[in-house]
């Protein structure tokens, strides 16, 4: 028995590093942007994609590089010719610019790769299966489980030790002021959407060989991001990983213990979640 | 805050004479397209409301629609002829919306979408997974409104009946928005804690402001269950919601005309795209970002625009 | 003339089924070299609304004397008492929903695909017969999930094997099965049955075998879980699996060989799925209609439950009770061939027929 | 008028109003004069109900109305001006007025559309003209900031309010300007009872009947304006 | 120290400077005056390139700084205390001084800023949102010292100052004066503007209208009833 639950919580903790990795990037762009990025969620189904590809010539770890960069390339661009400007006029405009880029993204990749699902095979040093207290588990997903750990902490490091987390908060707030004070807002805009999204270009590729790639996830992947987001607080590091192991831990559980309501588990605790706490768990440092 | 100017009358009139024009000219499913578009603005409209002018975005809208559906669907089962079972279901999908706004109505921003993603969601599961209601496989059978003077199994008929309907609801949300109370709601919206400090009561207006778009969103759901005569949960999805969105958007929020001016292109792009390409939601999304590009007020907002500047 | 409504998926996540029926139907149509005939393609994606908005367009704008498709049984369900009421014949080359054949049958709706009793049934019989005592069952948690496993369940228990477990996982969200899988290894059962389709089939399959359940909880599944169309992916992962299906690419007869190499010109190196098949068998059922001498609405559906021929899968007749089917089920094993994954029949269920199931024509 | 028995209010571990008690009776006009952060601005949100007390009560008209929201104590006639200006942004400035004229009038909820009737525009455009705003139709989003300072101060006015709780006037008035607020509030008609925090002194003694001096969260001084400048010296040169 | 030339600025399509000259001093304290509206905050807020460029040429320090983006301008040593305070409110009193700080040369530290202002000290953690009025207004001013300016351009740094602080901030802006800084200071409050000023400056309704030291000022009667109303 102890067998069993040393898988399940392994298994939520799998699923809270590759929630974390997509709802990082989402987190940061919205809650120190300000920036409603739908396309988010696009992203992190071009990074499966492009390290499928990658993949397919070069093999795993070169994709594993690769997708993420790319995907930071894609972002960059999209800020420089698109994003950048209708950063600017509010949540609306981007929501729906955004929507638009989620459905050209997912059309894009049916004519690219097809309708049919994709896997992305592992490297074989990661293929088979370790003894863990008892309990048999894939060496991948254990493998899931360090990267995320490792770009959490390499996240709250960034963002809080150095005044970058500050300084975004400052330009989303008054970026005139902001500017006054010589932040060279622009640019750090840029920087910031470029990291949110090779973060979720490496989401991408990471999950691709666990979950199939398939031209739906770029929105069935929004939703969950969404809700780590919010539950555990915008623009917020540390929350988005609590967040991130509440949802896999209520996912991973509530499929074992509350089967029958599973579907709706997730749904209810964000209902609970935000009456109890209307702006997020953990919300940004500073903000009401 | 909301006008109803000279210009906004004769863009609806325009619409509306379109649409009917459109109606008798393109044959059987120009008229089922146009009694789409109707529904799909009634709907907008009723987001507009809640988005537009009370600065609730909601992505529970279409389970709020959907709620409409189903109960005028069990009304028409449990024996209730169509009208008694329309002012049923307007009810259930106004006490729905009104339970809704009572929890989330403190919440701001996108905390109060998240929590319409999560109750309409909920209400979506429910649904699809409650066998007495069909399930997922819905509900077929449902009855169409009688009236004395047209018989609206007649698809021309239905079209005009669905364009009544949604000339109603335009002027039912333009006239609230125009009462003291819409005044109170705009003005909450706008400051709520001035809107305090001058005796308004926040939380209640905003309730009463989401309860009556609810409602409204209840009238989408009869006349959908009406056209289609036949019901399912994926209307209640939050995908639909997303899309009565991007039409408001699209069209122009805070403006009323705009959700008829979204749902008509939305829609007939998506028929007339949908002919010539498998990928017409790539033509929808480029769209959408042109629109925005142009000006970011949507397509009424940015044409008022220039006409006032034009007529100046 | 005779024009044909196609109600396919051409967007959205059935898209890939869609455009193999419809080659499969094209095929079909060219075969017989039939020029007379007019296809007009609707895009039904897998939402009802659209399915049946589009229906009735193709019933009563472009008065179309057949309609043939529908993927979902969502969308089957929609425009079930349209078609009905209009009297226009519908070709079902997919949607399972036992119900259609069922309770809720038509004399205008014929079914050349399969039921999800059809499939179930004869798998949960043949794995009672080899032994097999206690089984854990997952699938999607929607109505053709349900009606996968209640079908499976009601026939391995009555040939005395027991369900020692099963969950249904919630529709459309769950891409991690460890979970589940976790739970299915814990119960103690013998085998693992399923039901899963599209990309839930890919990642179901690499997950189980990543967990190295192979050894200790065989899976069993309805065939769509290792059909063609996702075999490439799955590759080796899925080797082992046991599954029954009414078509497999790899089936060793005259009429089979010759299709799949007619289907290979067109598209090398790409083996037809059940769903070709199943378009192509519209295709014939449609083509034998005319061939009849029947014309227009009526006549059609009149003609095509009398239509029978042996296809690539197989003898195929309509059973005028329920409009349904009649065909072979085959149960294979996925194993791994000289180039690639492929299917070996392990048994042949002959002329499986749904019982009525209460249906009651006219 | 109002009485503010033994109010405590923290935050976090700050205690930013110590057990303040405090009387106004119907038409007095009491300032609120203290260094920056005395917690002046905190006692008026606890009056006008924006936040709750830790502790105390606060009565108007004999009513106890600390558990009422403020909406509803708007109604039983507190008026509010703000120390940042604070308007409805996408109104015009008679529309402002207009919105806040009919907020506190009873009447059908569901009636006539209030910024078009005559009445209510003819009052908001006296109400504008009383503090010296001379184009009553400008939207709020162009005018400068000492026309905000004015349409606060009238938002806060209008609709009949019997207590006035302003939280420095006359701040962001130029060099003229101030003078006319002085001359405003000094005007104002001798029923309306004022609580007003104020820094420029001038305009506190020229309008005080009574000094409350407020020093880190505590009363320090309460007395009539002549008793009040030897305390201000003691605390302003601590 | 700065030099501003036939400045224009416009809101949409309000013109609100209509070609406005100014000349300031190294190391003095220029006072610029007019009502409410004559454009004292826009002329500030072009300064800084807050506004879009239209015509005229803006030099400091022997650059021309004409159209350049505010951040460049910030760097280049002006800074700039906004009128309404506009203080972070999402961050900390101390991540308000941090960040402003990054661009400074470092000869101001938090630690010398609170000396300045001591009552800022105990709320050094608290979010900018919670500050009284006059705390933001002192954390407004103790900002804009971080980024270490050469010019100092302060937007009614007085309002909503206890009448202690105000002779805070008026030592302050002498000694900043003393240590060689030049200050452009736009106040409502004239008496305390002429009392700090070395020159003053009028304007009304987008114009330059009167210009001399103070003590010109002083004698001008006429010029303060008829431009000010005082
Ligand atoms: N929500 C809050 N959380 C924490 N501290 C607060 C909060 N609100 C106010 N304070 C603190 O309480 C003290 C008193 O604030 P208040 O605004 O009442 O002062 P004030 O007397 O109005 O000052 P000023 O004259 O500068 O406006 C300040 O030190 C302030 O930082
Ligand atoms: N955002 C804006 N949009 C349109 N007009 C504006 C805007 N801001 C200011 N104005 C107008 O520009 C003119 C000058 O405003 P400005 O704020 O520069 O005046 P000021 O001298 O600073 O006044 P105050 O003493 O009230 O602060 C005013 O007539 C004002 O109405
Ligand atoms: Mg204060
Ligand atoms: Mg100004």
């Amino acid at each position: 028995m102890t067998a069993f639950w040393t898988l399940q919580v392994l298994n939520a903790l799998q699923h809270a590093a590759l929630l974390f990795l997509i709802a990082a990037g989402l987190s940061v762009s919205f809650g120190l942007m300000g920036f409603v990025n739908l396309a988010h969620g696009a992203l992190y189904m071009l990074g499966a994609f492009i390290g499928i590809s990658v993949a397919a010539q070069t093999g795993f770890w070169v994709a594993l590089i690769a997708a993420p960069l790319a995907v930071s390339a894609i972002g960059a661009l999209l800020y420089l010719c698109l994003l950048g400007r209708v950063a600017r006029l509010g949540p609306m405009p981007q929501v729906l610019v955004s929507f638009g880029l989620v459905f050209i993204a997912t059309e894009l990749v049916r004519i690219v790769w097809g309708d049919i699902p994709l896997v992305l095979d592992p490297s074989a040093a990661l293929a088979g299966r370790v003894d863990l207290a008892g309990a048999t588990y894939p060496v991948y997903r254990l493998f899931v489980i360090c990267i995320g750990a490792a770009m959490a902490a390499a996240l709250w490091l960034g963002v809080n030790r150095t005044n970058l987390g500050a300084a975004l908060r400052a330009s989303v707030e008054n970026p005139g002021m902001a500017r006054a004070i010589g932040i060279r807002t622009e640019r750090m805009f840029l920087l910031v959407f470029t990291l949110g999204a090779g973060l979720a270009g490496l989401g991408g590729v990471v999950a691709a060989p666990i979950t199939a790639a398939n031209p739906g996830m770029a929105v069935s992947a929004l939703i969950p991001a969404l809700i780590v987001t919010v539950i555990g607080g915008m623009g917020n590091i540390a929350g988005a990983a609590l967040g991130a192991l509440i949802v896999a831990g209520i996912e991973v559980f509530g499929a074992v213990l509350f089967p029958a309501a599973s579907a709706v588990l997730i749904y209810a605790a964000l209902a609970v979640a935000l009456i109890w706490r209307p702006e997020g768990l953990l919300v940004a440092k500073g903000a009401r | 805050m909301f006008r109803l100017d000279a210009m906004r009358i004769v863009l609806l009139v325009l619409l509306l004479a379109g649409m009917q024009v459109f109606a008798m000219l393109g044959g059987f499913f120009g008229q089922e397209i146009v009694a789409e578009i109707a529904i799909l603005a009634i709907l907008a409209i009723s987001l507009d409301l809640a988005a537009g002018f009370g600065g609730m975005v909601s992505l529970g809208h279409g389970a709020i629609m959907g709620v409409g559906a189903y109960a005028y669907a069990l009304a028409g089962q449990h024996g209730l002829t169509p009208w008694p079972a329309a002012l049923t279901a307007i009810a259930a999908s106004g006490v729905t919306g009104g339970l809704i706004g009572a929890v989330s109505a403190r919440m701001q921003g996108i905390f109060f979408i998240m929590a319409t993603l999560a109750f309409g969601q909920m209400i979506w599961a429910f649904t699809f997974s409650a066998r007495w209601l069909g399930g997922d496989n819905g509900m077929g059978g449902i009855a169409r409104a009688s009236l004395p003077f047209s018989d609206l199994s007649q698809p021309m008929a239905f079209a005009n009946y669905a364009l009544c309907l949604l000339l109603a609801v335009f002027l039912l949300a333009a006239a609230t928005l125009s009462t003291p109370f819409g005044r109170s709601y705009q003005a909450v919206h706008d400051n709520a804690a001035r809107a305090a400090a001058i005796g308004l009561a926040p939380r209640r207006i905003r309730i009463t402001g989401f309860a009556i778009s609810s409602a409204i969103a209840g009238v989408a759901g009869i006349l959908a269950a009406q056209h289609m005569q036949f019901i399912s949960p994926a209307m209640m999805f939050w995908t639909t919601s997303g899309e009565v969105l991007v039409v408001l958007i699209l069209g122009g929020i805070g403006t009323l005309t705009g959700p008829i001016v979204g749902a008509a292109i939305f829609v007939t792009l998506k028929y007339w795209a949908a002919g010539w390409t498998d990928h017409w939601h790539l033509v929808i999304g480029a769209l959408l970002i042109a629109v925005i590009l142009a000006g970011g007020r949507g397509i009424t907002g940015e044409a008022e625009r220039r006409l006032r500047h034009a007529f100046r | 003339d005779t024009t044909v409504g196609l109600m396919l998926p051409a967007s959205g996540n059935y898209a890939a089924l869609g455009q193999d029926i419809e080659d499969g139907f094209r095929m079909a149509l060219q075969e017989a070299g039939r020029s007379n005939i007019r296809v007009i393609e609707a895009d039904t994606e897998a939402d009802p609304q659209t399915g049946l908005t589009l229906a009735r367009k193709l019933i009563m704008q472009d008065r179309a004397d057949v309609l043939v498709g529908v993927v979902s049984s969502a969308v089957l369900g929609a425009v079930r008492d349209v078609v009905h009421q209009a009297e226009i014949p519908l070709i079902v080359a997919n949607a399972g929903n036992s119900d259609a054949t069922g309770k809720d049958c038509s004399a205008f709706i014929t079914r050349v695909s399969f039921s999800n009793d059809q499939l179930n049934r004869p798998m949960g019989e043949w794995m009672a017969a080899q032994g097999i005592s206690s089984v854990y069952t997952l699938a999607p948690d929607y109505a053709a999930g349900q009606q996968m496993i209640a079908a499976f369940s009601d026939a391995f228990t009555a040939g005395g094997g027991e369900i020692v477990g099963g969950e249904f996982t919630p529709f459309g969200k769950t891409e991690d099965f460890g979970p589940y899988l976790a739970k299915a290894q814990a119960s103690g059962a013998q085998a693992l049955y399923v039901f899963y389709g599209g990309a839930d089939a890919v990642s179901f399959v690499k997950q189980y075998d990543s967990f190295g359940l192979r050894d200790t909880l065989p899976l069993y599944s309805v065939g769509f879980l290792t059909a063609p169309l996702y075999l490439r992916e799955q590759g080796t992962s899925a080797a082992g699996v046991i599954g029954a299906l009414h078509y497999l690419p790899s089936l060793d007869t005259p009429e089979n060989e010759a299709f799949v190499d007619a289907y290979q010109k067109a598209h090398p190196d790409t083996l037809p799925s059940e769903y070709v098949v199943a378009g192509y068998d519209a295709g014939r059922l449609l083509v034998g209609a005319l061939d009849s001498g029947a014309e227009g609405r009526a006549a059609l559906a009149a003609a095509l439950p009398q239509v029978a021929y042996t296809g690539p899968r197989g003898p195929l007749k309509i059973d005028p009770v329920t409009n349904n089917i009649v065909q072979n089920v085959y149960v294979f094993e996925t194993v791994e061939g000289p180039d690639g994954m492929t299917h070996q029949v392990l048994d042949t269920v002959e002329a499986v027929r749904d019982p009525p199931n209460g249906c009651a024509m006219e | 008028m109002l009485s503010v028995e033994r109010l405590g209010k923290s935050f976090g571990s700050v205690e930013v109003i110590r057990n303040v008690t405090l009387t106004v009776n119907a038409g007095e006009r009491l300032v609120i004069l203290g260094p920056n952060g005395a917690g002046k601005t905190t006692l008026m949100r606890l009056i006008a109900g924006e936040i709750a007390p830790d502790t105390g009560h606060i009565r108007l008209d004999g009513q106890d109305v600390t558990a009422l929201p403020p909406d509803a104590r708007a109604r039983a006639g507190l008026g509010r001006g703000f120390q940042t200006a604070s308007l409805f942004e996408s109104f015009s400035i008679a529309e402002n007025l207009i919105l806040a004229i009919a907020a506190r009038m009873n009447g059908a909820r569901f009636g006539r559309d209030p910024l078009k009737s005559h009445d209510l525009r003819h009052r908001a455009r006296a109400a504008a003209r009383q503090v010296g705003i001379a184009d009553p139709d400008a939207p709020v989003a162009s005018i400068d900031h000492g026309t905000r300072r004015r349409l606060d101060l009238a938002l806060a006015m209008s609709g009949g309010a019997k207590l006035l709780l302003l939280d420095e006037p006359a701040s962001g008035f130029g060099p003229g300007g101030a003078r006319e607020i002085h001359d405003l509030i000094a005007g104002l008609p001798k029923h309306l009872t004022l609580l007003v925090i104020e820094h420029d002194l001038d305009l506190a003694f020229a309008i005080a009947d009574r000094i409350v001096i407020l020093d880190a969260g505590g009363i320090a001084h309460e007395g009539p304006p002549s008793t009040a400048r030897p305390v201000l010296r003691a605390i302003y040169d601590a | 120290m700065l030099d501003v030339i036939d400045l224009t600025a416009a809101y949409g399509h309000a013109q609100v400077l209509h070609g406005l000259s100014l000349r300031l001093e190294a190391g003095r304290i220029h006072s610029l005056l007019g009502r409410n509206g004559a454009g004292k905050t826009t002329t500030l807020r072009r300064i800084m390139g807050l506004l879009p460029h239209q015509q005229g040429r803006i030099l400091f320090a022997g650059d021309e700084i004409t159209g350049w983006p505010t951040p460049r301008i910030a760097r280049a040593g002006i800074g700039y205390v906004p009128e309404g305070r506009e203080v972070f409110t999402a961050l900390t009193v101390r991540e308000n001084l941090t960040l402003a700080g990054r661009i400074g040369s470092g000869d101001w530290t938090i630690d010398r800023v609170m000396q300045q202002f001591p009552g800022l000290h105990p709320r050094l953690d608290a979010p900018a949102a919670v500050l009284s009025g006059g705390e933001q207004q002192m954390l407004s001013v103790a900002r804009a010292l971080m980024t270490s300016p050469r010019l100092l351009l302060l937007d009614e740094p007085s309002e909503g100052l206890s009448v202690q602080m105000t002779a805070v901030l008026r030592d302050v802006l002498v000694a900043l004066r003393d240590q060689g800084m030049t200050i452009l200071l736009v106040e409502q409050d004239v008496g305390l503007a002429t009392k700090l000023a070395d020159d003053v400056t009028l304007m009304s309704r987008g114009r330059h209208c009167w210009a001399g030291t103070a003590a010109e000022f002083a004698q001008a009667a006429g010029v303060r009833r008829r431009y000010l109303g005082a």
